[in-house]
């Protein structure tokens, strides 16, 4: 037997702080009657004491649960279903219905990836095999890695999975890695248009995150900090959220971030009249359920991130009762509801805007969103030396 | 002449129209101006002149071809049936919908209906033989309300009422013109009897005289149709159609 | 080929069959393969009226990621093979529906020469049938096929059959054909007409001295229609003269007419001018006659650009070479196992038939065979050239979710377009073959098909030509109505193309208000005439029934009602900066470049050209009302998309003066001329139609019609022999076919993307082009 | 059609209308022809007597009156493939047949004028005065068409609807074919879509087997207005000739630019060739190459035209016509008016009686017939 006490301990002591949850637990889930006695006995055996310790341990509650792949797994399951309703009732529709009117058609997105899940999945001859299969699993992983410096909480309340000094930097490094990957599929997969969109997503690749460095440059010049305990610690009430003390430099972000998950008027690599999806057009099946959750979750993040810089994370106002219940998660949900607007407004763009041309996307990035950025930076040393 | 020029935003324009759409298009989130009909379950109510699903009467058709020869599709064939007739059939794999034939029937035996939504597992099945055209046909309906668009000078807007629209409109039949066919020109007859051989309605008639070596012909103006196939057929040129 | 069950099987093995059956019924992605024109009814299924979303969802581009195809209508034998491609390269478990007449028995085009039955190249699952099919129809067939994934059978229609005794009785007659061909037709395309034309003859005194010793006979064949009779020898320089001294700078026509039993092609070139406005309604028609062996002519593809795509067309149809034209002994429009030289009247389609005999079904010239290969006319040195100058060659189309069913090739070095080689023919249905087999009145839905989204124009303009050949004036209240329609039907036109340009520029939005602004249209249409988009609603002599006041009402109610729905339209699509940055200076055909590429209709307006047939030289009741031609400078995308969207609001007062002044006629809504001793149809045409129609001859000549359709002028020219009831040949010149060359000019410079912000400003539509 | 009012936009001409009082009932009787065989269906009587007895001319009158449209020629013999089934037995094949009471014509016949002539405008056999009749008929708008004998490459003949004269600059309009044609069948479908009339040119055979049509149906009376006959000895098979001409004498079909009999031989020119072949007539009657029904002809100017043709009285290069009534002679007067044709020498009418005794010999045949009973 390890010992694993001294783990436990650890991980007891920064337990996620619910006061709801015991509550709950103690007087209703156990005043069930069998369901309450299969809890209590299910509670008594070690094992899953641990376990729950574990999941309630912050680092990995946050992680895995809120705001990190939990809710990235509901969102990628909600967001499409919103996405299409709003965009249905902008266009004089209804969007998905017909399965499960009841649910509004909620499931659609369930139906849709059980179906990529059972179908079948065409390598053609003249791909690169491989890569072709690898390359979209391997872009998993740098998309979901920076959740784990994504701090949630607020002043006081830290939820963050990993405290760094270099959160920030390490972010965007890892956020630079995932056109890499594009790149790769497109390359892999042999197409004419693949490889059209590969060089388009390489030229805006170069477009986008020049800005999108310098916005969070500007941000951690007016923070002064580029750990994200810090960050959030700084945005104390809303007035001194980063969107209020720097604008331009949420309005780069946000446009840097539209580009960067190529929607529109934006979605210059994929294009489906021009491309027909550009570097996943070869995919189908599950590989292109992928690629396709895949720019959801890029969405996620990169929300998230602005959500942390500009709008305070899970900073807001308490309300009576219900912030003491939820004790830390009250400011995770808010965190998630600040995410979640972010990415209604970048999806829903799709349905307000047509797509720019490729220099005209490269002219924005290089030419307007330079400058706003350099003026973003420059008014954050005027805001650092004025406060 | 009106001149339409290309406009040209500067920074000013520019904001005004992106902030446009996205005002439109907040506004749509907000306050739709929907259109949407679930078809299934609700049914647009088509006007009563649609042009669907034809039926037919067999009381009131005179045989005489016409709906056959308009057709542009040439999707109705004319099929035997009893007292030396032939009844249309329809072939929906070929059918346009134009319905000519329906317009070219001197004695309105097709009827039009508002039935349109229907799909078919093979293409055999698509030919309607004559005794499927007779009554109305079931379809699958799944719908409770039927919609109308209504259309003041403000908007268009849906008027949905719970119920089920009938699809079988109720049209008097037209009545045609009484035609009745006439010999112009009797010395030219070769007494070939292609009119009686055509003629679905016993009008025309021939009765040989071996004696005299004659051929008595005769049309029969109260049974003639005015179906005008003997006119047609007829090798001599020699029939017309004249009003009764 | 497979089973068609076989994919059905598939979902309904292993344990999670349940789940297999429920997500492929709930997540049936239609893949884009628009074929032609039930792709209409498909947008509008698709559309807001309809929610897209509810049993099928959205219509994606690529066959990779899709499980259903819904084959709309025609596939003729070059699109065959891409079906074939595009069925291959869908993942399973997959499904087809086919939708539309032309997708199953061939509907109006059973016996053409290009078609194939889609039954015969993939698994079929379920055949929606009409012509176009309604939005609804297409649902049903989704529902239907979402029934058979359940597993659950059931007919979508279920015949009551009433019993009527069939008894074997003694041999009747079968009626003949009612088409009368005569023998050996004498052809003349320069009948000589007496008319009231004072410029024409001096005109044609001009013309005399200009071509002193080149020409055989000028004859004024009508009102603005004079023929110069030529020698094979001089043509070029007739063209050369008639160009530079006469201004005529563009042919509107390259056509030719086989008379086999003189062993002669008459070849004419329909020449007309945009530079003097007194020339503008006149078409100069030069012909000569060749001999059927070994048919050479020169070109005038030097002279007037604008003949070039014509000639090439001509030369496939008829094999006349015209020596000169670049393109002379390659494949254009047909594919390549299409019957070689289609329109010589040796080659013959199947006849029809009219009594029903068990067992007989239509049967094609030349048994369908799956095709083997994809086809792509590009030429080897092409490519290798392209790649050893550092560019790339492109193909576009016709499975393509930018497309339409036009293959088009780049050469793109950079992101630049150095080269455009256009491939239309995926839709080319062979119209003017069917129509000489057809009788006049039969060829109306037809010609209707060119456009289905613009129907009453493509109705007037061939209803005009047989109005025209036999003198007949139409009631002034017909003649309102028409003009109603017929601006209903440009409304409906220009807002498919915004729909589809917006949509081309990735923005769904402004597609979907499109859509609702157009099935307001539709609704006004269908209760005028009972039918979404093939109303088939013109008659020569008048309309087919006259319009309620009700209805009247209703569309006078549209000319205030629309406009609240425009204006969303414009404010989220057509002001929006991006659509501004993305269509402004792209494109760009100047005023000489249009003129040379023969342009038409709003496209050439857009380039500063002041032509319009309708104040040209108007018909119907346009010369009454208040309306004003628009141009404009620019000639690039956004320019020729403004000024279509300003014609819409012309078109919207029009319809309001028409409908004002129509309340006030009352009358007979058919020419008396026509209805002969049938006059109790006068105000509805209902159980005379063919007693009435079915017998039209026309005179012997050639007869040309001009109108001005929602694409631009609609050329229809009628050969008739004067004895046949059936057109001896039909010409028609549909706006987008014209469109082509300038289309082809106006992509190459600019960059990839921008060819679809020209493509949707063209508003090409590919079955208008193809024919 | 189906209803008389043919819009055309021009102006309609109906066939002989009924009076007013007629229209009421229509009741009318059609007399039949007696039957030779009286049990038998009429065309079993015509084959019996005209076409089994080698009498038939092959002059088509019969293919075209009949209403079941059935009667074919087949291997040049007339033929009613299921004639037991498919013949109405109304007679009318045998009520316009000329040979099956035959009354053979003979001699010159009635005539106005005998002139020789040769037409400016055309090229055709001799002085294509046939054509130039019925070009010129065409143009002061008696008749509106015109029936010619078009050829292919192989000499297989089909007959050419003429409505303009410059149709006939069509090169192998004009020119003799030596084969038969199936002008008679055409001259039905023409009366169908005429306005003004019709013109026909023909051989005697032909040319009695329009005047029967016209005696006995008022509408080919009507609607034929010119009648122009050719002078003529004897008629070919084509299938015969065409394989004599290209086995026996190594002459290519296609390449055969013209023919022409004079003075007992064919003269053929050949493309290519400096000299016309000439093949002498005893060679076809030797093999039996001449149609049977020639033996029984005795017209050779083909009396019952309006006018006849031919090349024989009349130096090279012109043609002898032979106007007989009124019609033709109004055309005649038309070319005279118009200067269409020029005008040749007296014609020499010893060589047309020589030929006209010659065929008139021929009647010794027709009494060494034995008709069935």
């Amino acid at each position: 037997m390890i010992d694993i006490s001294g783990l436990v301990n650890l991980m007891i002591a920064e337990q996620v702080n619910i006061p709801l949850l015991y509550p709950i637990i103690y007087n209703f889930v156990l005043k069930i009657p069998v369901i309450g006695n299969i809890v209590a006995f299910l509670l008594g055996i070690p094992i899953i004491r641990y376990l729950i310790a574990f999941i309630l341990w912050k680092p990995i509650f946050i992680l895995l649960i809120i705001p990190g792949f939990g809710t990235l797994g509901t969102m990628l399951l909600v967001l499409p279903w919103l996405e299409r309703k709003l965009v249905g009732r902008m266009q004089w529709r209804v969007g998905p219905r017909e399965i499960a009117p009841r649910t509004r058609g909620s499931i659609q997105l369930l139906a849709d990836s059980l179906r990529f899940l059972c179908q079948e999945v065409i390598i053609h001859k003249e791909a690169h095999k491989p890569y072709f299969l690898q390359f979209p699993f391997l872009y998993f992983l740098p998309v979901l890695l920076p959740l784990l410096f994504i701090n949630a909480g607020t002043i006081g309340r830290t939820l963050v999975p990993i405290e760094s000094e270099y959160a920030l930097q390490l972010m965007i490094a890892l956020i630079s890695l995932m056109p890499v990957f594009i790149l790769g599929v497109g390359w892999s997969s042999n197409n004419r248009f693949a490889f059209i969109g590969t060089v388009r997503e390489a030229f805006m690749y170069f477009a986008y995150e020049i800005p999108f460095i310098i916005a969070i440059l500007a941000m951690v010049i007016l923070y002064g900090t580029s750990n994200t305990v810090g960050v959030v610690s700084a945005q104390t009430s809303w007035w001194n959220w980063g969107i209020i003390l720097n604008p331009l430099a949420a309005l780069t972000f946000f446009v840097a971030a539209v580009m960067a998950t190529a929607r529109l008027p934006f979605e210059i690599p994929e294009a489906d009249q021009e491309l027909a999806f550009g570097p996943f057009i070869e995919y189908s099946g599950i590989a292109f359920g992928l690629a396709y959750v895949m720019a959801y979750e890029k969405m996620y993040v990169l929300s998230a991130i602005m959500t942390m810089l500009f709008l305070g994370a899970g900073s807001g106002p308490a309300i009576p009762y219900v912030t003491p219940l939820l004790g830390d998660l009250y400011y995770a949900i808010l965190f998630v509801i600040k995410t979640l607007i972010i990415l209604l407004v970048m999806v829903n763009l799709r349905g307000v805007y047509p797509r720019y041309r490729l220099d005209q996307g490269l002219r924005i990035g290089w030419g307007a969103m330079l400058t706003l950025g350099l003026i973003a930076v420059a008014w954050s040393i005027v805001l650092g030396v004025v406060l | 002449m009106k001149k339409v020029g290309t406009p040209e935003y500067n920074l000013q324009d520019k904001l005004k129209y992106h902030l446009s759409a996205l005002s439109t298009a907040a506004k749509q989130v907000a306050l739709p101006l929907n259109i949407t009909t679930h078809y299934p379950r609700e049914r647009r109510r088509w006007p009563d002149c649609f042009r669907g699903y034809i039926l037919f009467d067999p009381e009131r058709c005179i045989s005489c071809f016409q709906c056959s020869f308009i057709c542009p599709a040439n999707a109705i064939w004319m099929k035997e049936a009893p007292s030396n007739r032939y009844y249309p059939t329809l072939d929906y794999g070929k059918c346009i919908f134009c319905h000519f034939c329906v317009d070219s029937c001197p004695g309105g035996a097709l009827k039009p209906t508002k039935i349109h939504d229907v799909a078919y597992r093979t293409m055999e099945e698509m030919l309607t033989l004559t005794e499927e055209m007779v009554e109305p046909p079931e379809i699958i309906r799944e719908d409770k309300v039927f919609v109308d668009y209504v259309i003041d000078t403000e908007d268009l807007s849906l008027k949905r009422t719970k119920g089920r629209d009938n699809l079988i409109v109720e049209i008097a039949p037209s009545q045609g013109v009484p035609m009745v066919s006439q010999c112009v020109d009797r010395a030219s007859c070769i007494a070939c009897k292609v009119c009686e051989k055509v003629c679905e309605s016993g009008a025309v008639s021939s009765i040989k005289d071996e004696e005299r070596l004659i051929v008595k012909m005769a049309i029969d103006a109260e049974k003639c149709t005015g179906c005008g196939l003997c006119v047609k057929e007829c090798s001599m040129q020699i029939l017309r159609l004249v009003r009764k | 080929m497979e089973n068609k069950n076989a994919h059905i099987q598939f979902l309904e093995s292993g344990p999670l069959a349940p789940f297999k059956k429920w997500a492929a019924k709930w997540s049936l992605w239609p893949c884009h393969f628009i074929t032609s024109c039930c792709g209409v009814e498909l947008a509008h299924a698709f559309a807001c009226p309809r929610s897209p979303q509810a049993p099928i969802t959205l219509n994606l581009g690529i066959s990779r990621q899709s499980n259903f195809i819904i084959i709309e209508g025609t596939i003729t034998r070059k699109m065959a093979r891409a079906l074939q491609f595009v069925y291959g390269q869908m993942p399973d478990p997959k499904f087809v529906n086919v939708i539309g007449a032309c997708g199953e028995r061939g509907g109006i085009f059973w016996n053409s020469y290009n078609i194939t039955h889609p039954s015969d190249i993939v698994p079929v699952d379920f055949f929606v049938p009409g012509c176009p099919i309604t939005p609804e129809a297409l649902l049903r067939g989704v529902r239907a096929l979402q029934d058979k994934i359940m597993g659950i059978d059931r007919k979508t229609i279920e015949f009551k059959t009433v019993e009527l005794p069939f008894v074997e009785l003694e041999e009747r007659k079968v009626p003949t054909s009612p088409k009368l061909y005569a023998p050996t037709p004498a052809i003349k395309v320069d009948v000589k007409q007496e008319v009231d034309w004072d410029f024409g003859k001096e005109l044609a005194d001009t013309i005399k001295k200009e071509l002193n010793g080149l020409y055989k006979s000028v004859t004024i064949t009508g009102k603005d229609r004079i023929a110069i009779r030529t020698t094979p020898v001089n043509l070029l320089e007739v063209a050369r003269k008639l160009r530079d001294q006469m201004q005529l700078d563009h042919v509107k026509s390259v056509n030719v007419i086989e008379v086999p039993h003189e062993r002669k092609f008459i070849v004419e070139y329909t020449a007309s001018s945009y530079s003097v406005e007194a020339l503008m309604p006149v078409l100069v028609t030069i012909f000569t006659e060749i001999g059927m062996k070994d048919p050479k002519i020169p070109s005038l593809t030097s002279v007037w650009e604008s003949a070039n795509y014509c000639e090439r067309e001509m030369h496939e149809f008829f094999g006349v070479w015209f020596e000169g034209n670049t393109w002379m002994g390659k494949k254009f429009l047909l594919a390549p196992d299409t019957p070689d030289l289609p329109l010589r009247k040796e080659f013959k389609i199947p006849e029809e038939r009219y009594v029903f005999e068990k067992d007989v079904t239509p049967e094609f010239m030349v048994p369908i065979e799956p095709p083997k290969d994809l086809y792509v006319p590009i030429w080897e040195e092409f490519i290798k050239d392209a790649y050893e100058s550092d560019e790339i060659v492109v193909p576009i189309g016709p499975h393509h979710a930018g497309s339409g069913h036009l293959r088009v090739t780049f050469r793109i070095k950079g992101d630049v377009i150095v080269d455009a080689i256009p491939e239309p023919g995926f839709v080319h249905r062979s119209m003017e073959k069917l129509a000489e087999n057809k009788l006049y009145i039969q060829n109306i839905p037809l010609f209707e098909r060119l456009a289905i989204n613009d129907p009453v124009n493509m109705n007037l303009g061939y209803v005009r030509t047989i109005e025209k050949a036999l003198g007949i004036e139409v009631p002034e209240r017909a003649q309102y109505l028409r003009t109603i329609m017929a601006e209903l039907s440009r409304i409906e036109a220009f807002y498919y193309d915004s729909g589809i340009f917006s949509l081309f520029f990735g923005h769904t939005t402004g597609f979907m208000y499109c859509m609702a602004i157009r099935e307001m249209i539709i609704e006004a249409l269908m209760r005028i005439t009972g039918s979404r988009s093939g109303p088939s609603f013109v008659v020569p002599g008048g309309i087919r029934r006259d319009i309620p006041d009700d209805v009247l009402k209703m569309i006078d109610n549209i000319t205030f009602a629309v406009h609240k729905r425009m204006k969303k339209f414009e404010d989220i699509f057509v002001t929006n900066p991006v659509t501004v940055a993305r269509a402004k200076g792209v494109g760009v055909l100047t005023k000489e470049d249009a003129i040379r590429c023969g342009m038409v209709g709003p496209f050439l307006r857009a380039s500063g050209v002041n032509h319009d047939i309708r104040k040209v030289s108007p018909y119907e009741v346009y010369d009454k009302l208040d309306w004003e031609v628009t141009t404009g400078d620019d000639g690039d995308c956004l320019g020729r998309f403004l000024g279509r969207l300003e014609e819409i609001k012309e078109s919207v007062k029009i319809i309001k003066q028409a409908g004002d002044a129509v309340r006030g006629i009352k009358g007979p809504i058919l020419s008396d001329a026509i209805l002969g001793e049938y006059k109790e149809a006068a105000s509805d045409i209902k159980g005379s139609f063919f007693r009435v129609f079915g017998n039209l001859v026309l005179p012997r000549g050639e007869w040309t019609c001009l109108t001005e359709a929602g694409r631009g002028t609609l050329l229809f020219s009628l050969i008739s022999d004067g004895e046949s009831n059936v057109p001896y040949r039909v010409r028609v010149i549909s706006p987008c076919w014209m469109n082509l060359r300038g289309f082809m000019e106006a992509v190459k410079g600019e960059r990839y993307a921008d060819f679809w912000a020209v493509y949707g400003s063209f508003g090409y539509f590919p079955p208008e082009a193809d024919r | 059609m189906l209803h008389a009012n043919i819009k055309t936009g021009e102006e309609v001409i109906h066939m002989a209308t009924p009076a007013e009082e007629e229209l009421g009932e229509s009741k009318w009787e059609v007399k039949v022809p007696e039957k030779k065989l009286k049990d038998k269906l009429f065309f079993e009587n015509l084959k019996a007597v005209v076409i089994d007895t080698n009498l038939c001319s092959r002059c088509l009158t019969c293919v075209s009156i009949c209403p079941s449209g059935l009667i074919v020629t087949d291997e040049d013999i007339v033929g009613f493939p299921d004639f037991e089934k498919n013949c109405f037995d109304c007679g009318a094949c045998v009520r316009v047949c000329p040979r099956f009471i035959y009354e053979p014509p003979s001699g010159l016949g009635n005539y106005i004028e005998i002139v020789a002539a040769k037409s400016k405008r055309f090229k055709g056999q001799d002085g294509a005065m046939a054509t130039e009749l019925i070009a010129s008929a065409i143009d002061m708008g008696m008749i509106d068409q015109g029936l010619f004998v078009d050829r292919n490459e192989k000499w297989e003949t089909s007959i050419f609807h003429v409505r303009y004269p410059e149709q006939v600059g069509v090169g192998t309009l004009g020119g003799t074919k030596y084969v038969f044609a199936g002008i008679l069948p055409a001259l039905k479908e023409a009366i169908r879509f005429t306005k003004k009339g019709v013109g026909v040119v023909g051989t005697p055979c032909m040319i009695s087997g329009i005047r029967k049509l016209q005696q006995e149906f008022p509408v080919f009376k009507e609607k034929v207005k010119l009648v122009v006959g050719l002078f003529c000895t004897e008629n070919f098979h084509y299938n015969d000739l065409m394989k004599f001409l290209r086995d026996e004498k190594g002459i290519e079909i296609e390449k055969i630019l013209k023919t022409n009999i004079s003075k007992g031989s064919m003269y053929v020119t050949v493309a290519g060739a400096e000299k016309k072949r000439k093949i002498k007539m005893a060679e076809f009657e030797e093999r039996g190459l001449v149609a049977k029904g020639c033996d029984f002809c005795t017209d050779f100017t083909a009396v019952q035209s309006d006018a006849s043709v031919g090349s024989v009285g009349s130096e090279a290069g012109f043609s002898t016509i032979i106007v007989r009534n009124e019609n033709a002679k109004e055309v005649m007067a038309f070319i005279r008016e118009k200067g269409t044709a020029e005008f040749g020498e007296k014609v020499v009418m010893d060589e047309i009686d020589y030929l006209i005794k010659f065929k008139k010999k021929r009647e010794e045949h027709i009494k060494e017939l034995k008709l069935p009973e």
